[in-house]
């Protein structure tokens, strides 16, 4: 066995330690230690990717002496790594892009703190993608949620206290709904690990028996999972978390953490239930049509909302909805669309939160709209990024946000009845889309009032230069799809396997 | 014999819960959910589940307990009762102590 | 069309405030003033309040009863209690209790199963607790801002009651030896790294408890707390980790399953049994410290 | 129906543990108080675990601890509940601390448990400032 199959499991336990090395050691090693390990892990899940796609296949890892039913297991396909990846780099930029903020939000004496968070947020996402065993994906979604809560709740001021309060009460209510579904599918299984729970489960289809309690044990996880990642009747917490955060905390709750259980649902459905069941259980219909639920009033949301934080976390929201609405569809290219949704919304989302409240630094601070009028004058590297990101969102070719819409447009004409909702949410929501982003984007390059008591700022390299790698991303992503798009279609493949 | 048992203390539990739910004063409620906890470490005796047992009586009642108790201490809600509350400074008064 | 284009020159030589045409068509809310002090109405605000409760009541309500029932109608549907021929008596756990002794050298199946057929979960657990830990510190610890704090008065210790003093003073060795003796059997008899150093830190309670909070910070530091949770959890960590990367790599492990029944057997249970147990024992204590007094 | 009813008899201990579920759902989503939240929130993950619990009893079996006293027995318990149920019941507890904990700095700044009169706060006490 190489050595770098081991890389995942490296990755994961480099970020435990990480963690623990930062909560001893001064505050000053906290912001070093970090940045190190979000680039080891970058490389790290860079070469298992390439190892993979060289090998044409996955591979599954044994942790300790015994095999799996006993063991337990992790396992890399393509879109395991390829999400590790991700998540590690837009958490580096968004770290990189908002350690201003973080000085300035975050008391000198947590600061420390701050970055063990980041440092479990990091290892827990990464275990959560890589894991084949439905109680350790549980217990890394606890830690998950608890140090997501830190990132919220480490920012002194503001309404932070309230926002955390909101999104552990929905956050445990997920995981309690998810930890029944994992009780009920052990109960009719027997299996913890995914790829004998698939075989019990598809067995125990055939035999119907336990049918009712194990489609009310599919219900169940995924209803716990969507609750977490902020699907739409469930989605109260996550505008007052995502916008009450300090900028980096924002990037990664709404880039990364969001997608990291969505992706664990995607992994649940394929893996550990098989997708012939979970289509059988029906649903994958309630998923459509929350998400298209979601797209439509999350962006009914947004254009009401008064700040621009709130605004964005709003369209996270609505951008989730097109992931759920992937997932309901049911097929692998449904499927590939809502990946290609999960890469444009992480590299978009962190790049709108950075170059935001940037130009909120450019009007004192101020989020609402009428302040925020001119800012692009004033600080002219984030005003171009927010109108790269802005435009992104809307849905204009040649940037990222085109190709996941295009995938969808083009999959629901395959679909049935599906096809009619699914192409009015696309259309309805493009157009609540251009209302607010676009409404945004062209407020911030007004002509400043001749009484503008707000004064030009010159922005520093570490604030627009993550943007600016997050905007070349998103523009080589919608001129050139053609890798990416292959390389997730690749993955899908392997993940039904 | 066994089933009884774990029957009643099943209604125990169940009625602990309900009362945890419906008592107006937190103090109540948290010297009821340490009950609770005691109940079920019981009962997990009963599911021949001993790691359990231990554990609950240590975690459950022990320590969940007393950090509930020293939260309500913090937020002074001990006597949150206005009417027992003016009592006690009537008393006081009487009394030029307290 | 000339005059869209002469409207667009003029917006682009900045003549034009278009937020203002964007703002009254795509917000009719009130003006300013009013948007920012909504509590100029207080009680429209009330009202409005009380109605969305209530919508939102009755509709939690139903979901509630639906809940329920459906879980019932799931229970019982779920094989029978207490049936031998339940799915989950498979081999999985077959293997678990027959051959448990032998492969992992512990009596205590359940301790096997935890700290080395399923390892990865307990890591994953104990590092549940140490981000609990960071974000009760978080919480806990004062920053910029001064929270008012109940006056110290209001915490009375126990030191200067006879009974309770000279009683704790048999009791606090009594609860330690306990504590350990649960935790260094953890692979002999029930019990183990969670319950052990929960019964440690409830003696390390009692003791903050009787002596006053400010006696037991200084006999128990905070630097000593986090350090040996972080040493614990550092050695957890990488020593699972030595023992998957060995396994996985076809090398048998270092540590034997040794004689069943002795203390020093089951390889690696035993060290991590204690280092769960200090661990927990430490962020139990934490916990307190930050609850009593505000830090550790 | 009533075949479901006489299912639902046999498995009572299941039935107990989804009562403390809802029970503690109950309390978590309609009691204003933060802290009987917090506490209804604990009934619930005993719930969970009573019912986890549950699916490893077999009747007339033995604790799976393998000293000589236990030898005799015929059968032992199926150990993976119990190991998963312990994971659980750390996993509550120290949530139910980080939860404790955001209790007692909301009752500090803004000196009141009530929920609902904090989401009002949140939503109607906006002025502008940082966001």
């Amino acid at each position: 066995m190489s050595l770098v199959q081991s890389f995942p499991l490296f990755s994961i336990v480099l970020g435990l330690l990480c963690a623990v090395v930062c909560f001893v050691t001064p505050k000053q090693w906290g912001r070093r230690i970090t940045l190190a390990l979000l680039l080891a892990s970058c490389v790290m899940q860079g070469w298992v990717l390439r190892f993979c796609y060289g090998n044409q296949a996955g591979y599954t890892y044994q942790l300790g002496h015994y095999p799996a039913p006993w063991g337990s297991e992790i396992t890399a396909g393509l879109l395991e790594p390829g999400l590790g990846l991700l998540c590690s780099a837009v958490m580096l930029l968004a770290v990189i892009g908002g350690g201003r903020h973080i000085g300035h939000d975050v008391a000198d004496g947590k600061q420390h703190l701050y970055w063990v968070a980041v440092d479990l947020t990091l290892s827990a996402l990464l275990a959560m993608c890589y894991t084949n065993d439905i109680f350790t994906a549980y217990v890394f979604i606890e830690i998950c949620t608890i140090s997501a809560c830190a990132l919220l709740a480490v920012r002194e001021g503001g309404r932070s206290l309230i926002a955390s309060v909101r999104y552990m009460v929905f956050a445990l209510i997920g995981s309690s709904l998810f930890l029944i579904g994992v009780v009920f599918t052990y109960a009719v299984t027997g299996q913890l690990l995914f790829p004998q729970l698939r075989e019990a489960v598809a067995a125990l289809w055939a035999a119907g028996t336990y049918r009712f309690a194990m489609t009310v044990a599919i219900a169940l996880m995924t209803a716990g999972l969507a609750v977490k990642s902020g699907c739409f009747p469930f989605h109260g917490w996550l505008p007052d978390a995502h916008s009450q955060a300090t900028t980096a905390s924002s990037c990664i709750l709404s880039g990364v953490i969001v997608k990291g259980y969505a992706v664990l649902l995607i992994k649940i459905i394929y893996r550990a239930i098989g997708a012939e069941v979970f289509m059988a259980s029906g649903a994958q219909h309630v998923l459509l049509l929350l998400g298209i639920g979601g797209m439509v009033g999350c962006s009914i949301d947004a254009i009401f909302a008064k700040r621009l934080k709130v605004m964005i976390a709003f369209s996270s929201a609505a951008q989730i909805g097109y992931l759920f609405m992937g997932i309901g569809m049911g097929t692998a290219a449904g499927l590939t669309a809502a990946l290609l949704q999960i890469v444009n919304h992480a590299i978009t989302k962190p790049m709108l939160f950075l170059s935001g409240s940037q130009l909120a630094d450019a009007s004192h601070g101020r989020m609402d709209f009428p302040s925020l009028r001119g800012a692009g004058h004033r600080n002219v590297p984030a005003g171009i990024l927010f109108t790269i990101g802005a435009v992104s969102m809307v849905g204009v070719p040649l940037l990222a946000g085109f190709i996941p819409k295009l995938y969808f447009a083009r999959e629901a004409f395959t679909l049935g009845w599906q096809r009619w909702p699914v192409l009015l949410g696309l259309a309805v929501s493009t157009v609540l889309n251009v209302l607010y982003f676009l409404y945004t984007a062209v407020l911030i390059w007004l002509p400043q009032e001749a009484d503008c008591r707000f004064k030009p700022v010159t922005p520093h390299w570490d604030e627009f230069v993550p943007g600016f790698v997050l905007a070349g991303l998103n523009v080589a992503m919608g001129i050139h799809p053609g890798p990416l798009v292959a390389l997730i279609e690749k993955a899908v493949a392997l993940l039904g396997r | 014999m066994m089933t009884v048992f774990r029957v009643i203390l099943l209604i125990g539990l169940v009625g602990c819960a309900i009362a945890t739910a419906i008592v107006r004063k937190p103090m109540q409620a948290v010297i009821i959910y340490s009950a609770f906890s005691v109940v079920l470490a019981v009962l997990w005796i009963t599911l021949e589940a001993p790691d359990l047992a231990v554990t609950e009586a240590a975690v459950g009642a022990g320590v969940t307990g007393t950090l509930l108790y020293l939260t309500l201490r913090r937020l002074n809600l001990i006597d949150q009762d206005e009417a027992h509350k003016e009592k006690m400074r009537e008393e006081a008064d009487e009394h030029g102590k307290f | 069309m000339a005059n869209s284009d002469s409207a667009f020159r003029r917006w682009l030589r900045g003549e034009v405030d278009l937020s203002a045409e964007l703002r009254t068509a795509e917000m009719p809310a009130p003006p300013e003033g009013e948007r920012y002090e909504p509590r100029h109405h207080p009680a429209l605000i009330r009202m409005i309040a009380r109605q969305s409760h209530r919508l939102y009541v009755a509709l939690v309500a139903v979901l509630c009863v639906v809940l329920f029932t459906v879980l019932l109608l799931a229970a019982a549907n779920l094989p029978a209690y207490g049936d031998a021929e339940a799915p989950t008596n498979n081999q999985v756990s077959e293997r678990y209790v027959n051959q448990g002794v032998e492969e992992t050298g512990a009596l205590n199946a359940v301790a096997g199963m935890m700290l080395d057929y399923r390892a990865f979960n307990t890591l994953g657990e104990s590092f549940v607790l140490f981000a609990a830990l960071c974000v009760v510190t978080v919480l806990m610890t004062r920053g910029r801002r001064k929270h008012p704090l109940p006056s110290e008065t209001d915490y009375a210790d126990y030191y200067a009651d006879p009974i309770v003093h000279t009683m704790c003073k048999v009791i606090i060795p009594v609860i330690l030896v306990f504590g350990v003796y649960v935790l260094v059997n953890g692979h002999l008899s029930p019990g183990g790294g969670f319950s052990g150093g929960a019964i440690l830190s409830s003696a390390l309670i009692i003791y903050a408890m009787v002596w006053g909070d400010e006696r037991a910070h200084g006999a128990i530091r905070e630097s000593t707390v986090r350090r040996t949770a972080a040493l614990a959890l550092g050695f957890y960590a990488v020593s699972k980790t030595c023992s998957f990367y060995m396994a996985a790599n076809g090398l048998t492990g270092v540590a034997s399953p040794g004689v069943p029944g002795r203390i020093f057997s089951a390889g690696l249970i035993l060290p991590l049994n204690v280092a769960v147990g200090l661990v927990v024992c430490c962020t139990m204590y934490s916990f307190y410290m930050f609850f009593r007094r505000g830090a550790l | 129906m009533g075949a479901m009813f006489d299912h639902l008899l046999h498995n009572y201990e299941e039935a107990a543990a989804i009562a403390l579920l809802s029970i503690g759902f109950c309390m978590l989503l309609f009691d204003r108080n933060l802290l009987k939240k917090v506490i209804g929130l604990d009934i619930m993950n005993s719930g969970v675990f009573l019912l986890l619990a549950d699916r490893g009893y077999i009747a007339g079996g033995k604790a799976p601890v393998m000293t000589e006293a236990a030898a005799e027995a015929t059968r032992y318990v199926n150990p993976i509940p119990a190991g998963l149920v312990l994971v659980g019941i750390v996993v509550s507890v120290s949530m139910s601390a980080l939860m404790l904990a955001l209790t007692v700095r909301v009752y500090q700044t803004y000196r009141t448990l009530d929920v609902d009169h904090l989401y009002m706060l949140m939503s109607h006490r906006r002025k502008g400032g940082r966001a």
